[in-house]
């Protein structure tokens, strides 16, 4: 399990990092959301999912992509806005999806997939399916309305979706208690009827039993949903390849217990050193063949304007 | 282009008559039966007035899974009809008044409308948005709006406002076996219409405007419950000898501009008749289609009416002024057609009056 | 203060009655959705209030209206469609102010006016007054996400506001627990910061101690909002002056449980015959005069169409 | 009607450039100086960014009881400005996008639109909406739409989308004195524009259009950003001998449409050009009135370009094929006064390239 979470933490770092590099190339026109900090909680989720389960995010959702198996070649081309894009670059890195991997979409508007992840979860338990749904979105949603009409009709249908509520404690520059009185997300949550807990510090194995848990639970029939607060943060800025902390919304010193306790750093000294030698070649060949594999591909047809407005 | 209303499967069978009420509430039904992936949600679809009987007997037959009441959460429910759409069900999504599709806009206009798309055309969002405009019996500000000029706005959505029992029937059937998001407009006064309706299934596709009666004169395109007013206007017009054709536009997006078009071309007069406002509305759209159309190749006189530019108000003797009618439609055409301010106004005639509607609601 | 209350009571009972009895005539052109069965809520809480105190209310708010000190002879000329109705005629049943009592507006679509209330109250805490807001909505309102978007802004910033939900239940004939998983209404208020509190059966006397607290605080200057339940119920269909145990949404044998200690009745046991006779033939002697005034009252202009629709 | 730029204040101080941001940025401080009931709120208003910099310093100034940034609560917080208004403070309530506004639509539509109507005249609800159109790097979908036509279509509002910095303070400080909700409209491009900007308070007032060029060949009507390309356009098209009177209507509700009307009366050709789709947009309300207006007094051929009909793509490629722009606004134009489809397209000036404008937002 070790080093399954380290080479899905590592592999979605590393894409990152090699997204912020080429990103002052112009390369990437379109704006990137960069999950560094936060890849724990995609990854000790995902983990716990099977493929046919469904995923749901934000456009902050690389990681979500990429954890849930999401192809590594066609978001790269996607963010170069390529014909080979995994929305032939007409979603841009905000709209990330993968139909085979179940990544069910993602939007730039903020809470506005939550309801869809609630609805796609009531056609899994009236079409008599055992697989779940994860509905993935920050704390900043939180403060929308639809948030709230979605965990009460979900409870009131005792649906088969788990909500996972990614706390970075940021809405762009904007802190949790600036937009809410108190820190009691879970509580929300359970006034709706839903069971509800706080999973601390990108626990990635905390995550993953938790989720475990719950998945089994929903597949053994039992009503959902289930909430989790997972505490994470996100390193770099709200949107961009840089750091912020010159900004002056929060402190280098809040970071730096983050960057103390970064479970990609804690796998690491768990792992054989050989192992996670041949994790990281892995990884690196990888990522190297899927920015060629945008450089390669070609732009969309003019014609592709057009086309996917309506059936045809 | 144009669909002549003879030759469809209204020959297989006249004789039945059907309320507008009732042949929404058999497209449901006769769909639901056909296809297990549809379903029908909303505000009371499953209440004991069961949205004025439109979804009367549902619940019995397919049972709570398929046909359910909701919470008032519009927003969050629009959302759950688009995602059980992405996970291959056909939901109808029902309002009681358009007015409070304004609480669901994010999720029509940001996610419904542009799914398709911005996935790359990887997936689709067939649902059905069923929404009834209002009117009289002191609706006023909240309960009376048409607003269906927003979703013609937008690419992604489709649009129809069916009028006649038969078209509302067909149009349902057609709307929840499109792929694409339908905005299903009804209009409360035309829920009591009757007319024929063909028991069979059949669709009323987009795309193809219904000439109601043909004339010379003037053409005559009137949107929703307008149509009714439309054609009696057309009465009016007789009897001072100015032959109207009347066209019903159905659906409005996909719009089939090329019958209008095509009769304005043969009139050379225009005056079209919305059941909303007219800044920025259908009648603009239309107005400036048949233009771009028609400019020239022949001149052409247009004439755009619809509600006051105010919001609605309850009392009935302001309400009577804020909605155009068959007396001021004629009025305004004759003055279209024979030039000037003539001032003329048909005297109201009972055997055109409109079907009584009485409140509360 | 009983003589108050019965007062208060009386006549809105009275005036709804009245209300009920002419409707069939057709001179009311208008919905009605009547608080038959609810005036103790408005009623507990407006004579906790000051004159200068403000309150927004929705469809279903006649009760409020008078409760709140609204002209009554204004009220039925609205309902008439006549010219010196309280919007002059522009407003119908479903949008009751006036400005001198601080009946500040009532919406149709459900819910719409709690966030209106909240600004109101941020204004008087910012031009420094010491009156306060009281909103008033249903139980059906609860299910949308405005009302979580205003409590969690109000109690952000410490508003002076009360909540006050009007739990009769019901949404049209949608019962709450069809609705919302769990009959918690206070809790989802107290998990955005706020404290609740549930008040049964229609208890004018409790509502009116419990407001008459809170109102007390915030006029001392501390922080709100507060959040009060009030359990009630509607006697009446729910638009329309007829009874409606017949559609079979609710039972005769509920609605007994309320008829039963219904306060009005209870109050009267309590008071001196001849003040109650006193009270009664004042408030028949109003409501005689207050519907001949609404049948004298002129049609509006015709003019009057296409004003008020901008500043002039 | 017409508005002589020349004689405005602009006279008054000539020298001193501005750029869009910072003349928003004026207006705003200059007013909440001014009027102590004026508050400004909306999200990240009080973030290091300031909303590109248009409310840098004003909570230092001003506090954080006038100044604030606010949950991501559209909704409610579009009713708490409402609600404040009535109270007798005028809120200005910004949005970093205008896709977010559907999120607010039920309680524009609804209620900011009806308060004084359905209330009787009793109360006024002087609100101001500042809301941002994004364009280029990847914006896509929903970070791209210019949806104001939905506002021109319901009384009740007014409508505003200056293009310099020059209007963007002059319009900016009469929507904070107006006493109706005006929903004012910003795009991200223009933010980047500069411009003489009068430091003393002045206003540019509603129903006014601005003649930005004349000429005599064509009228050519460009809305917010489309403005800036109609400009470049008229460059284009003066090397081919066509002399294109461009307007800025500024205000899109009231609309001036007498100052069109006049130069089409000149012209006999309108090309309007809208920074938002087409259909039932502001685009077919301009043709639309025209038309009503000249018809039978002189013959106008007519012409709308905007947003394809499509959903707004993300890569550079599409989107480029997107929106029109100076050289198929030229084509289009020359076109219509040469008649039939000439194929003309001119090159690119890189002197009259746009702005440019880097990411990643
Ligand atoms: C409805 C809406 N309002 C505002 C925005 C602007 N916006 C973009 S991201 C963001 C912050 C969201 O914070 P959070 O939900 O915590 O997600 P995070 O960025 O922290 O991952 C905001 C306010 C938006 N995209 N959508
Ligand atoms: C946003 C919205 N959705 C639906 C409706 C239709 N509707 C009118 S009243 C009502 C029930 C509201 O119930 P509640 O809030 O409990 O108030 P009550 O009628 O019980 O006083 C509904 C659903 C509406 N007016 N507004
Ligand atoms: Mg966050
Ligand atoms: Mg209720």
């Amino acid at each position: 399990m070790q080093a399954r979470f380290y080479r899905a933490l590592y592999r979605i770092r590393r894409v990152e990092e090699e997204i912020a590099a080429v990103y002052p190339t112009d390369k990437i026109k379109s704006p990137v959301h960069l999950s560094i900090g936060q890849e724990a909680v995609s990854v000790g989720v995902c983990e716990a999912l099977r493929a046919d389960d469904v995923v749901f995010g934000s456009y902050r959702s690389h990681a979500l992509y990429l954890a849930k198996g999401g192809n590594l070649r066609r978001m790269i081309a996607e963010l170069y806005g390529k014909a080979d894009g995994c929305a032939k670059g007409k979603g841009g890195s905000m709209h990330l999806i993968d139909i085979e991997a179940r990544v069910m979409g993602a939007s730039a508007v903020v809470g506005t997939t939550i309801p869809q992840a609630v609805g796609f979860a009531y056609a899994l338990k009236l079409q008599r399916k055992d697989s779940v749904v994860a509905s993935f979105f920050g704390d900043g949603a939180v403060d929308e309305g639809v948030f709230y009409e979605s965990l009460n009709f979900a409870a009131l249908k005792g649906l088969p979706i788990i909500f996972v509520c990614e706390n970075n404690r940021y809405a762009i520059h904007t802190h949790q208690l600036k937009r809410q009185k108190l820190d009691n997300i879970c509580d929300r949550a359970r006034a709706h009827g839903l069971p509800a807990e706080q999973i601390p510090n990108n626990d990635v194995q905390g995550i993953y039993e938790h989720i475990s848990q719950s998945v089994g639970q929903l597949r053994a029939g039992s009503p959902g949903p289930f909430f989790f607060e997972c505490l994470t943060y996100r390193l770099k800025e709200h949107v961009g390849p840089n750091d912020d902390f010159q900004l002056g919304y929060r402190t280098q010193e809040e970071a730096e217990a983050w960057v103390k306790s970064d479970p990609i750093e804690q796998l690491r000294a768990h792992l054989d050193a050989a192992e996670r030698r041949r994790i990281e070649r892995e990884v690196e060949d990888e990522i190297k063949d899927a920015f060629s594999f945008a450089e390669q591909s070609p732009w969309p047809h003019a014609a592709e304007l057009y086309t996917d407005v309506y059936d045809e | 282009m144009r669909r002549n209303f003879t030759q469809t499967s209204m020959t297989s069978d006249t004789k039945r008559e059907l309320s507008y009420i009732d042949a929404v509430r058999e497209a449901t039904d006769q769909e639901m039966a056909r296809d297990s992936s549809v379903i029908l949600f909303g505000l009371d679809v499953d209440d004991p007035k069961a949205i004025q009987g439109t979804t009367r007997g549902l619940l019995e037959k397919f049972g709570p899974e398929r046909v359910f009441g909701t919470p008032l959460s519009e927003d969050a429910m629009t959302g759950v009809a688009i995602g059980a759409a992405l996970a291959g069900l056909r939901p109808v999504h029902v309002h009681i008044r358009m007015d409070f599709l304004m609480l669901a806009m994010n999720q029509l206009i940001n996610i419904a409308a542009k799914s398709r798309y911005m996935y790359g055309g990887q997936v689709q969002v067939p649902i059905v948005v069923r929404s009834m405009i209002g009117k009289s019996w002191g609706q006023g500000a909240q309960h009376s709006q048409g607003l269906y000029s927003f979703f013609m706005h937008v690419p992604g959505l489709k649009v129809v406002a069916p009028t006649t029992p038969y078209d509302a029937k067909g149009c349902l059937v057609h709307a929840i076996r499109d792929n694409d998001p339908v905005m299903y407009v009804e209009h409360r006064i035309l829920h009591f219409q009757r007319g024929p309706v063909p028991e069979t299934a059949y669709t009323v596709t987009p795309g193809k405007a219904r000439i109601t009666a043909s004339g010379t004169d003037v053409t005559l395109v009137g949107i929703s419950y307008m149509q009714v007013e439309c054609l009696r206007a057309r009465r009016y017009l007789e009897s001072v000898g100015i032959d109207a054709e009347v066209i019903d536009p159905i659906w409005l997006s996909p719009l089939d501009i090329d019958t209008i078009v095509e009769s304005v071309r043969k009139t050379g007069r225009l005056c079209v008749v919305d059941n909303g406002w007219v800044a920025c509305g259908a009648s603009a759209e239309i107005v400036a289609l048949v233009i771009e159309r028609l400019q020239q190749i022949r001149p052409v006189v247009v004439r755009r009416l619809g509600f006051a530019p105010v919001t609605c108000p309850p009392t009935p003797i302001l309400e009577n002024l804020y909605y155009p009618n068959a007396s001021t439609i004629a009025s305004a055409v004759y003055d279209l057609v024979r030039g000037g301010d003539n001032g003329w106004m048909p005297k109201e005639r009972l055997d055109l009056q409109e079907i009584q509607f009485r409140g509360p609601f």
